[in-house]
Protein backbone atom coordinates (compact mmCIF):
# COMPACT_ATOMS: atom_id res chain seq x y z
CA UNK A 1 0.00 0.00 0.00
CA UNK A 2 1.21 3.42 -0.84
CA UNK A 3 1.08 6.17 1.54
CA UNK A 4 1.48 9.72 1.47
CA UNK A 5 1.54 12.23 4.28
CA UNK A 6 0.99 16.01 3.98
CA UNK A 7 1.57 19.22 5.82
CA UNK A 8 2.52 18.94 9.34
CA UNK A 9 1.43 15.36 9.19
CA UNK A 10 4.53 14.82 6.82
CA UNK A 11 6.82 17.35 8.75
CA UNK A 12 5.99 15.42 11.99
CA UNK A 13 6.35 12.26 10.53
CA UNK A 14 9.83 12.87 8.69
CA UNK A 15 8.63 11.28 5.22
CA UNK A 16 6.49 12.21 2.64
CA UNK A 17 5.45 8.92 1.39
CA UNK A 18 6.05 5.31 2.00
CA UNK A 19 5.05 2.06 0.38
CA UNK A 20 3.88 -0.67 3.03
CA UNK A 21 2.72 -4.17 3.70
CA UNK A 22 -0.31 -4.34 5.29
CA UNK A 23 -0.46 -6.26 8.32
CA UNK A 24 -3.37 -9.10 9.25
CA UNK A 25 -6.62 -7.04 10.41
CA UNK A 26 -6.25 -3.80 8.91
CA UNK A 27 -9.06 -3.48 6.65
CA UNK A 28 -9.99 0.14 7.18
CA UNK A 29 -8.98 4.04 6.75
CA UNK A 30 -9.60 3.70 10.91
CA UNK A 31 -7.42 0.30 11.73
CA UNK A 32 -4.81 1.87 9.54
CA UNK A 33 -5.10 5.18 11.16
CA UNK A 34 -4.93 2.42 14.98
CA UNK A 35 -1.79 1.36 13.28
CA UNK A 36 -0.16 3.98 12.11
CA UNK A 37 -0.15 5.64 15.52
CA UNK A 38 1.78 2.75 17.20
CA UNK A 39 5.12 3.00 14.68
CA UNK A 40 7.07 5.59 16.87
CA UNK A 41 6.88 8.86 18.17
CA UNK A 42 6.77 10.79 14.82
CA UNK A 43 3.43 8.82 13.67
CA UNK A 44 1.71 9.07 16.99
CA UNK A 45 2.82 12.28 17.72
CA UNK A 46 0.94 12.80 13.82
CA UNK A 47 -2.35 10.99 14.62
CA UNK A 48 -2.77 11.96 18.05
CA UNK A 49 -5.65 13.61 17.39
CA UNK A 50 -7.68 11.61 14.74
CA UNK A 51 -10.29 14.67 14.49
CA UNK A 52 -7.77 16.52 12.35
CA UNK A 53 -7.11 14.22 9.83
CA UNK A 54 -8.08 13.85 6.88
CA UNK A 55 -8.24 10.51 4.51
CA UNK A 56 -8.37 9.94 0.82
CA UNK A 57 -8.16 6.82 -0.71
CA UNK A 58 -7.32 7.19 -4.43
CA UNK A 59 -7.83 10.70 -4.40
CA UNK A 60 -11.62 10.53 -2.65
CA UNK A 61 -12.03 11.59 0.30
CA UNK A 62 -12.98 8.68 2.82
CA UNK A 63 -14.63 8.31 5.99
CA UNK A 64 -13.06 6.19 8.59
CA UNK A 65 -15.28 2.97 8.15
CA UNK A 66 -13.76 3.14 4.39
CA UNK A 67 -12.23 -0.62 3.49
CA UNK A 68 -8.84 -0.39 2.35
CA UNK A 69 -6.81 -2.84 -0.21
CA UNK A 70 -3.09 -3.93 -0.44
CA UNK A 71 -3.12 -1.64 -3.92
CA UNK A 72 -4.84 1.60 -2.29
CA UNK A 73 -2.84 4.64 -2.38
CA UNK A 74 -3.65 6.44 0.72
CA UNK A 75 -3.50 9.96 1.88
CA UNK A 76 -3.34 11.36 5.25
CA UNK A 77 -3.32 15.16 5.56
CA UNK A 78 -4.37 17.85 7.66
CA UNK A 79 -7.82 20.28 7.02
CA UNK A 80 -7.08 22.01 3.84
CA UNK A 81 -6.71 25.51 4.28
CA UNK A 82 -8.03 26.63 0.74
CA UNK A 83 -5.69 28.41 -2.39
CA UNK B 1 -9.96 24.06 -18.27
CA UNK B 2 -8.13 23.13 -14.78
CA UNK B 3 -4.24 24.14 -14.34
CA UNK B 4 -1.65 23.13 -11.18
CA UNK B 5 1.40 24.82 -12.01
CA UNK B 6 4.32 26.55 -10.36
CA UNK B 7 5.10 28.79 -12.70
CA UNK B 8 3.16 31.77 -12.86
CA UNK B 9 0.71 32.41 -15.75
CA UNK B 10 -0.45 35.68 -18.44
CA UNK B 11 -3.64 36.88 -17.26
CA UNK B 12 -4.27 39.08 -20.24
CA UNK B 13 -3.23 35.72 -22.74
CA UNK B 14 -5.49 34.03 -20.36
CA UNK B 15 -8.64 36.01 -20.87
CA UNK B 16 -8.23 36.49 -24.49
CA UNK B 17 -8.06 32.98 -25.30
CA UNK B 18 -11.51 32.37 -23.85
CA UNK B 19 -13.28 34.66 -26.25
CA UNK B 20 -11.21 34.56 -29.29
CA UNK B 21 -13.44 32.86 -31.95
CA UNK B 22 -16.33 32.58 -29.54
CA UNK B 23 -19.23 34.59 -31.48
CA UNK B 24 -21.39 33.88 -28.04
CA UNK B 25 -19.47 35.65 -25.68
CA UNK B 26 -20.48 39.00 -24.58
CA UNK B 27 -18.78 39.27 -20.78
CA UNK B 28 -15.50 37.78 -19.36
CA UNK B 29 -15.44 37.89 -15.79
CA UNK B 30 -11.64 37.37 -14.57
CA UNK B 31 -10.23 36.91 -10.58
CA UNK B 32 -7.20 36.98 -9.87
CA UNK B 33 -5.71 36.60 -6.13
CA UNK B 34 -2.20 37.87 -4.83
CA UNK B 35 -0.44 37.04 -2.04
CA UNK B 36 -0.89 39.62 0.46
CA UNK B 37 1.90 41.67 1.83
CA UNK B 38 0.02 43.02 5.22
CA UNK B 39 -2.85 41.63 7.06
CA UNK B 40 -4.14 44.22 9.68
CA UNK B 41 -0.96 46.49 9.57
CA UNK B 42 0.74 43.64 10.27
CA UNK B 43 3.45 42.31 7.15
CA UNK B 44 3.21 38.88 6.09
CA UNK B 45 6.39 37.09 4.49
CA UNK B 46 5.97 34.77 1.81
CA UNK B 47 4.48 31.36 1.87
CA UNK B 48 4.84 28.24 0.62
CA UNK B 49 1.48 26.28 -0.94
CA UNK B 50 1.99 21.98 -0.75
CA UNK B 51 -0.83 20.48 -2.74
CA UNK B 52 -1.57 16.47 -3.43
CA UNK B 53 -0.98 16.17 -7.33
CA UNK B 54 -3.12 14.15 -8.88
CA UNK B 55 -6.12 14.80 -6.46
CA UNK B 56 -5.79 18.38 -6.55
CA UNK B 57 -6.64 18.07 -10.48
CA UNK B 58 -9.57 16.01 -9.89
CA UNK B 59 -11.43 18.22 -7.02
CA UNK B 60 -10.46 21.22 -9.62
CA UNK B 61 -11.71 19.18 -12.53
CA UNK B 62 -15.13 18.21 -10.79
CA UNK B 63 -15.81 21.90 -9.00
CA UNK B 64 -15.10 23.27 -12.56
CA UNK B 65 -17.66 20.88 -14.18
CA UNK B 66 -20.80 21.81 -11.37
CA UNK B 67 -19.78 25.68 -12.93
CA UNK B 68 -20.17 24.71 -16.11
CA UNK B 69 -23.50 22.79 -15.16
CA UNK B 70 -25.05 25.64 -13.07
CA UNK B 71 -24.45 28.56 -15.08
CA UNK B 72 -24.91 28.57 -18.85
CA UNK B 73 -20.67 29.50 -19.96
CA UNK B 74 -19.03 29.28 -22.67
CA UNK B 75 -15.66 28.72 -21.11
CA UNK B 76 -14.38 28.54 -17.80
CA UNK B 77 -10.45 28.62 -17.05
CA UNK B 78 -8.55 27.81 -13.42
CA UNK B 79 -5.25 28.38 -12.72
CA UNK B 80 -3.41 27.81 -9.31
CA UNK B 81 -0.07 28.05 -8.89
CA UNK B 82 1.90 25.74 -5.59
CA UNK B 83 5.42 26.11 -4.56
CA UNK B 84 6.90 29.36 -2.58
CA UNK B 85 5.34 32.65 -3.42
CA UNK B 86 6.12 35.95 -2.55
CA UNK B 87 3.80 38.72 -1.39
CA UNK B 88 2.46 40.32 -4.37
CA UNK B 89 2.68 37.07 -6.17
CA UNK B 90 0.13 35.44 -8.35
CA UNK B 91 -1.93 32.40 -6.52
CA UNK B 92 -4.84 31.77 -8.52
CA UNK B 93 -7.07 32.36 -11.96
CA UNK B 94 -10.46 31.90 -12.13
CA UNK B 95 -11.98 33.00 -16.11
CA UNK B 96 -15.87 32.58 -16.50
CA UNK B 97 -17.13 33.45 -20.35
CA UNK B 98 -20.49 33.38 -21.15
CA UNK B 99 -23.21 35.39 -23.20
CA UNK B 100 -24.79 37.08 -19.88
CA UNK B 101 -22.29 38.91 -17.33
CA UNK B 102 -24.43 37.59 -14.59
CA UNK B 103 -23.87 34.11 -14.96
CA UNK B 104 -20.60 35.22 -15.76
CA UNK B 105 -20.09 37.16 -12.11
CA UNK B 106 -22.25 34.11 -10.39
CA UNK B 107 -19.55 30.94 -11.53
CA UNK B 108 -16.51 33.14 -11.19
CA UNK B 109 -17.17 34.25 -7.56
CA UNK B 110 -18.66 30.14 -7.18
CA UNK B 111 -15.51 29.01 -8.09
CA UNK B 112 -12.77 31.70 -6.31
CA UNK B 113 -14.97 30.58 -2.73
CA UNK B 114 -14.44 26.45 -3.35
CA UNK B 115 -10.91 27.31 -3.77
CA UNK B 116 -10.61 30.03 -1.00
CA UNK B 117 -11.88 27.26 1.57
CA UNK B 118 -11.89 24.29 -0.04
CA UNK B 119 -9.20 23.35 -2.73
CA UNK B 120 -6.55 21.06 -1.44
CA UNK B 121 -3.69 23.11 -0.38
CA UNK B 122 -1.87 23.61 2.77
CA UNK B 123 -0.33 26.70 3.66
CA UNK B 124 3.07 27.15 5.55
CA UNK B 125 3.45 30.93 5.77
CA UNK B 126 7.13 32.62 7.02
CA UNK B 127 6.82 34.27 9.44
CA UNK B 128 9.64 36.37 12.18
CA UNK B 129 9.02 33.64 14.88
CA UNK B 130 9.84 30.43 12.21
CA UNK B 131 7.03 28.59 9.51
CA UNK B 132 3.81 28.50 10.92
CA UNK B 133 1.37 26.73 8.94
CA UNK B 134 -2.02 27.66 8.47
CA UNK B 135 -4.94 26.41 10.18
CA UNK B 136 -7.81 25.54 8.27
CA UNK B 137 -11.14 27.82 8.12
CA UNK B 138 -13.60 26.61 9.64
CA UNK B 139 -15.59 26.42 6.65
CA UNK B 140 -13.65 23.92 5.44
CA UNK B 141 -14.16 22.02 8.56
CA UNK B 142 -17.62 22.02 8.33
CA UNK B 143 -17.69 20.97 4.35
CA UNK B 144 -15.24 18.08 5.43
CA UNK B 145 -17.27 16.85 8.15
CA UNK B 146 -19.52 14.81 6.25
CA UNK B 147 -16.80 13.05 4.87
CA UNK B 148 -15.44 12.20 8.37
CA UNK B 149 -16.85 9.88 10.99
CA UNK B 150 -15.05 11.13 14.28
CA UNK C 1 -9.48 55.76 -12.89
CA UNK C 2 -12.04 56.40 -15.45
CA UNK C 3 -10.67 56.43 -19.34
CA UNK C 4 -13.30 56.75 -22.43
CA UNK C 5 -11.21 56.02 -25.41
CA UNK C 6 -11.64 54.93 -29.04
CA UNK C 7 -8.47 52.71 -28.83
CA UNK C 8 -8.32 49.30 -27.34
CA UNK C 9 -6.91 48.22 -24.45
CA UNK C 10 -4.34 45.93 -23.12
CA UNK C 11 -6.51 44.08 -20.35
CA UNK C 12 -3.54 42.14 -18.40
CA UNK C 13 -1.33 45.37 -18.36
CA UNK C 14 -4.33 47.31 -16.86
CA UNK C 15 -5.03 44.32 -14.06
CA UNK C 16 -1.31 44.40 -13.09
CA UNK C 17 -0.76 48.22 -12.74
CA UNK C 18 -3.47 47.95 -9.93
CA UNK C 19 -2.03 45.25 -7.80
CA UNK C 20 1.55 46.50 -8.22
CA UNK C 21 3.11 47.52 -5.69
CA UNK C 22 0.04 47.58 -3.46
CA UNK C 23 0.42 45.30 -0.22
CA UNK C 24 -3.39 45.16 0.78
CA UNK C 25 -4.41 43.42 -2.38
CA UNK C 26 -5.40 40.42 -2.26
CA UNK C 27 -7.96 40.11 -5.33
CA UNK C 28 -8.73 41.67 -8.50
CA UNK C 29 -11.63 41.04 -9.85
CA UNK C 30 -12.28 42.34 -13.67
CA UNK C 31 -14.82 41.65 -16.28
CA UNK C 32 -13.97 42.55 -20.30
CA UNK C 33 -17.62 43.47 -22.36
CA UNK C 34 -17.09 42.29 -25.84
CA UNK C 35 -19.05 42.58 -28.92
CA UNK C 36 -20.85 39.31 -29.37
CA UNK C 37 -21.23 38.02 -33.39
CA UNK C 38 -24.37 36.28 -32.69
CA UNK C 39 -27.67 36.64 -30.30
CA UNK C 40 -30.27 34.01 -30.57
CA UNK C 41 -29.07 32.22 -33.52
CA UNK C 42 -29.01 35.32 -35.74
CA UNK C 43 -25.53 37.01 -36.63
CA UNK C 44 -24.79 40.67 -35.72
CA UNK C 45 -22.85 43.07 -37.74
CA UNK C 46 -20.54 45.57 -36.35
CA UNK C 47 -21.91 48.64 -34.27
CA UNK C 48 -20.72 52.02 -33.44
CA UNK C 49 -21.09 53.94 -29.86
CA UNK C 50 -21.61 57.14 -29.66
CA UNK C 51 -21.28 59.51 -26.43
CA UNK C 52 -21.29 62.83 -25.27
CA UNK C 53 -17.24 63.65 -24.20
CA UNK C 54 -17.04 65.42 -21.36
CA UNK C 55 -20.38 63.71 -20.10
CA UNK C 56 -19.70 60.44 -20.08
CA UNK C 57 -16.37 60.64 -17.84
CA UNK C 58 -18.24 63.00 -15.35
CA UNK C 59 -20.83 60.25 -14.53
CA UNK C 60 -17.91 57.40 -15.15
CA UNK C 61 -16.37 59.24 -12.26
CA UNK C 62 -18.96 59.49 -10.14
CA UNK C 63 -20.06 56.17 -10.74
CA UNK C 64 -16.48 54.95 -9.60
CA UNK C 65 -16.62 57.36 -6.69
CA UNK C 66 -19.94 55.86 -5.80
CA UNK C 67 -18.17 52.37 -5.73
CA UNK C 68 -15.14 52.89 -3.88
CA UNK C 69 -17.50 54.88 -1.01
CA UNK C 70 -19.76 51.72 -0.72
CA UNK C 71 -16.91 49.26 -1.04
CA UNK C 72 -13.40 49.10 0.62
CA UNK C 73 -11.35 48.85 -2.70
CA UNK C 74 -7.53 49.43 -2.75
CA UNK C 75 -8.22 50.67 -6.51
CA UNK C 76 -11.02 51.17 -9.50
CA UNK C 77 -10.60 51.45 -13.73
CA UNK C 78 -13.32 51.66 -15.99
CA UNK C 79 -11.79 52.06 -19.54
CA UNK C 80 -15.26 52.53 -22.18
CA UNK C 81 -14.73 52.68 -25.63
CA UNK C 82 -16.36 54.27 -28.44
CA UNK C 83 -16.85 54.24 -31.97
CA UNK C 84 -17.17 51.24 -34.49
CA UNK C 85 -16.48 48.08 -32.80
CA UNK C 86 -16.93 44.90 -34.90
CA UNK C 87 -18.02 41.44 -33.30
CA UNK C 88 -15.53 40.03 -30.62
CA UNK C 89 -13.84 43.19 -30.24
CA UNK C 90 -13.23 44.49 -26.38
CA UNK C 91 -16.03 47.37 -25.49
CA UNK C 92 -15.00 47.54 -21.94
CA UNK C 93 -12.92 46.61 -18.81
CA UNK C 94 -13.62 47.25 -15.59
CA UNK C 95 -11.22 46.37 -12.55
CA UNK C 96 -11.73 46.21 -8.89
CA UNK C 97 -8.70 45.29 -6.26
CA UNK C 98 -9.15 44.53 -2.74
CA UNK C 99 -8.33 43.10 0.17
CA UNK C 100 -11.37 41.12 0.28
CA UNK C 101 -12.62 39.25 -2.80
CA UNK C 102 -16.42 39.56 -1.90
CA UNK C 103 -15.67 43.34 -1.91
CA UNK C 104 -14.09 43.09 -5.19
CA UNK C 105 -16.42 41.18 -6.88
CA UNK C 106 -19.51 42.90 -5.53
CA UNK C 107 -18.07 46.63 -6.71
CA UNK C 108 -16.91 44.97 -10.40
CA UNK C 109 -20.72 43.88 -11.14
CA UNK C 110 -22.29 47.08 -9.70
CA UNK C 111 -19.70 49.18 -12.04
CA UNK C 112 -20.32 46.68 -14.84
CA UNK C 113 -24.74 46.74 -13.99
CA UNK C 114 -24.43 50.55 -14.15
CA UNK C 115 -22.54 51.11 -17.24
CA UNK C 116 -24.42 48.57 -19.03
CA UNK C 117 -27.74 49.99 -18.48
CA UNK C 118 -27.25 54.05 -17.68
CA UNK C 119 -23.63 54.57 -19.40
CA UNK C 120 -24.13 57.54 -21.56
CA UNK C 121 -23.76 56.36 -24.84
CA UNK C 122 -26.08 55.49 -27.87
CA UNK C 123 -25.56 52.02 -29.86
CA UNK C 124 -25.92 52.35 -33.71
CA UNK C 125 -26.56 48.84 -34.84
CA UNK C 126 -25.50 47.39 -38.65
CA UNK C 127 -27.99 45.39 -39.50
CA UNK C 128 -28.65 43.30 -43.06
CA UNK C 129 -31.45 46.54 -43.35
CA UNK C 130 -29.24 49.04 -42.35
CA UNK C 131 -28.23 50.94 -39.68
CA UNK C 132 -30.09 50.86 -36.97
CA UNK C 133 -30.39 52.66 -33.26
CA UNK C 134 -30.52 50.40 -30.37
CA UNK C 135 -33.44 51.25 -28.14
CA UNK C 136 -32.95 52.14 -24.57
CA UNK C 137 -33.63 48.95 -21.87
CA UNK C 138 -36.71 50.02 -19.82
CA UNK C 139 -33.93 49.94 -17.08
CA UNK C 140 -32.54 52.64 -18.40
CA UNK C 141 -35.84 54.58 -18.82
CA UNK C 142 -36.86 53.78 -15.01
CA UNK C 143 -33.79 55.67 -13.66
CA UNK C 144 -34.11 58.45 -15.53
CA UNK C 145 -37.69 59.42 -15.32
CA UNK C 146 -36.82 60.46 -11.64
CA UNK C 147 -34.60 63.34 -13.60
CA UNK C 148 -37.63 64.04 -16.50
CA UNK C 149 -41.01 66.10 -16.19
CA UNK C 150 -42.79 64.14 -18.54
CA UNK D 1 -26.20 79.05 -26.32
CA UNK D 2 -24.13 75.98 -27.27
CA UNK D 3 -26.34 73.20 -28.48
CA UNK D 4 -25.47 69.61 -28.69
CA UNK D 5 -27.44 66.87 -30.41
CA UNK D 6 -26.20 62.50 -30.00
CA UNK D 7 -28.06 59.47 -31.89
CA UNK D 8 -30.87 59.81 -33.45
CA UNK D 9 -31.97 63.26 -32.53
CA UNK D 10 -28.42 64.15 -34.53
CA UNK D 11 -29.37 62.13 -37.56
CA UNK D 12 -32.77 63.80 -37.60
CA UNK D 13 -31.87 67.51 -37.41
CA UNK D 14 -28.88 67.27 -39.25
CA UNK D 15 -26.64 68.53 -37.46
CA UNK D 16 -24.20 67.53 -34.24
CA UNK D 17 -23.57 71.08 -32.39
CA UNK D 18 -24.70 74.74 -33.09
CA UNK D 19 -24.20 78.28 -31.07
CA UNK D 20 -27.73 79.84 -31.15
CA UNK D 21 -29.06 83.35 -29.61
CA UNK D 22 -31.43 82.59 -27.42
CA UNK D 23 -34.72 84.38 -28.17
CA UNK D 24 -36.41 86.24 -25.18
CA UNK D 25 -38.93 84.33 -23.35
CA UNK D 26 -37.36 81.08 -23.73
CA UNK D 27 -36.03 80.80 -19.84
CA UNK D 28 -36.59 77.07 -19.30
CA UNK D 29 -35.40 73.73 -21.01
CA UNK D 30 -39.11 72.75 -21.62
CA UNK D 31 -39.30 76.44 -23.75
CA UNK D 32 -36.11 75.29 -25.79
CA UNK D 33 -37.94 72.12 -26.66
CA UNK D 34 -41.38 74.33 -27.44
CA UNK D 35 -38.84 76.46 -29.74
CA UNK D 36 -36.99 73.82 -31.13
CA UNK D 37 -39.48 71.80 -32.52
CA UNK D 38 -40.51 75.03 -35.21
CA UNK D 39 -37.41 75.68 -36.09
CA UNK D 40 -38.01 73.40 -39.43
CA UNK D 41 -39.02 69.99 -40.32
CA UNK D 42 -36.08 68.23 -39.51
CA UNK D 43 -36.28 69.73 -35.51
CA UNK D 44 -40.26 68.83 -35.60
CA UNK D 45 -39.44 65.83 -36.47
CA UNK D 46 -36.80 64.86 -33.60
CA UNK D 47 -38.88 66.67 -31.20
CA UNK D 48 -42.13 64.97 -31.77
CA UNK D 49 -41.98 62.92 -28.53
CA UNK D 50 -40.26 65.24 -25.65
CA UNK D 51 -40.60 62.16 -23.58
CA UNK D 52 -37.90 60.22 -25.04
CA UNK D 53 -35.28 63.55 -25.10
CA UNK D 54 -33.63 63.51 -22.15
CA UNK D 55 -31.45 67.25 -21.76
CA UNK D 56 -28.19 67.82 -19.94
CA UNK D 57 -27.55 71.59 -19.22
CA UNK D 58 -23.50 71.54 -18.76
CA UNK D 59 -23.27 67.88 -18.11
CA UNK D 60 -25.91 67.22 -15.74
CA UNK D 61 -28.91 66.01 -16.41
CA UNK D 62 -32.15 68.19 -15.70
CA UNK D 63 -35.94 68.34 -15.72
CA UNK D 64 -37.91 70.06 -18.16
CA UNK D 65 -38.36 73.30 -15.53
CA UNK D 66 -34.71 73.72 -15.71
CA UNK D 67 -33.29 77.44 -16.06
CA UNK D 68 -31.53 78.11 -18.84
CA UNK D 69 -28.50 80.72 -19.30
CA UNK D 70 -27.03 82.67 -22.41
CA UNK D 71 -23.77 80.47 -21.29
CA UNK D 72 -24.62 77.21 -21.28
CA UNK D 73 -24.13 74.05 -22.74
CA UNK D 74 -27.50 72.34 -23.48
CA UNK D 75 -27.32 68.30 -24.78
CA UNK D 76 -30.56 66.90 -26.22
CA UNK D 77 -30.41 63.28 -26.40
CA UNK D 78 -32.38 59.98 -26.40
CA UNK D 79 -32.39 57.90 -23.49
CA UNK D 80 -29.23 56.06 -23.29
CA UNK D 81 -28.61 52.54 -24.22
CA UNK D 82 -25.68 51.94 -21.89
CA UNK D 83 -22.23 50.54 -22.91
Amino acid sequence: MKLLYFAWLRAKIGIAEETVELPAGVATVGALLDWLKRRGPGFADAFRDASVVRVAVNHTYVPWDHPIKADDEVALFPPVTGG
Amino acid sequence: MIRVQREDFDVGAEIDRLSRGRHGVGGIVSFVGVVRGAAGGEPIGAMTLEHYPGMTEKLLAEIEAEARQRWPLEDALVIHRYGRLEPGERIVLVVTASAHRQAAFEACEFLVDWLKTKAPFWKLEETPSGPRWVEAQASDDQATKRWVAE
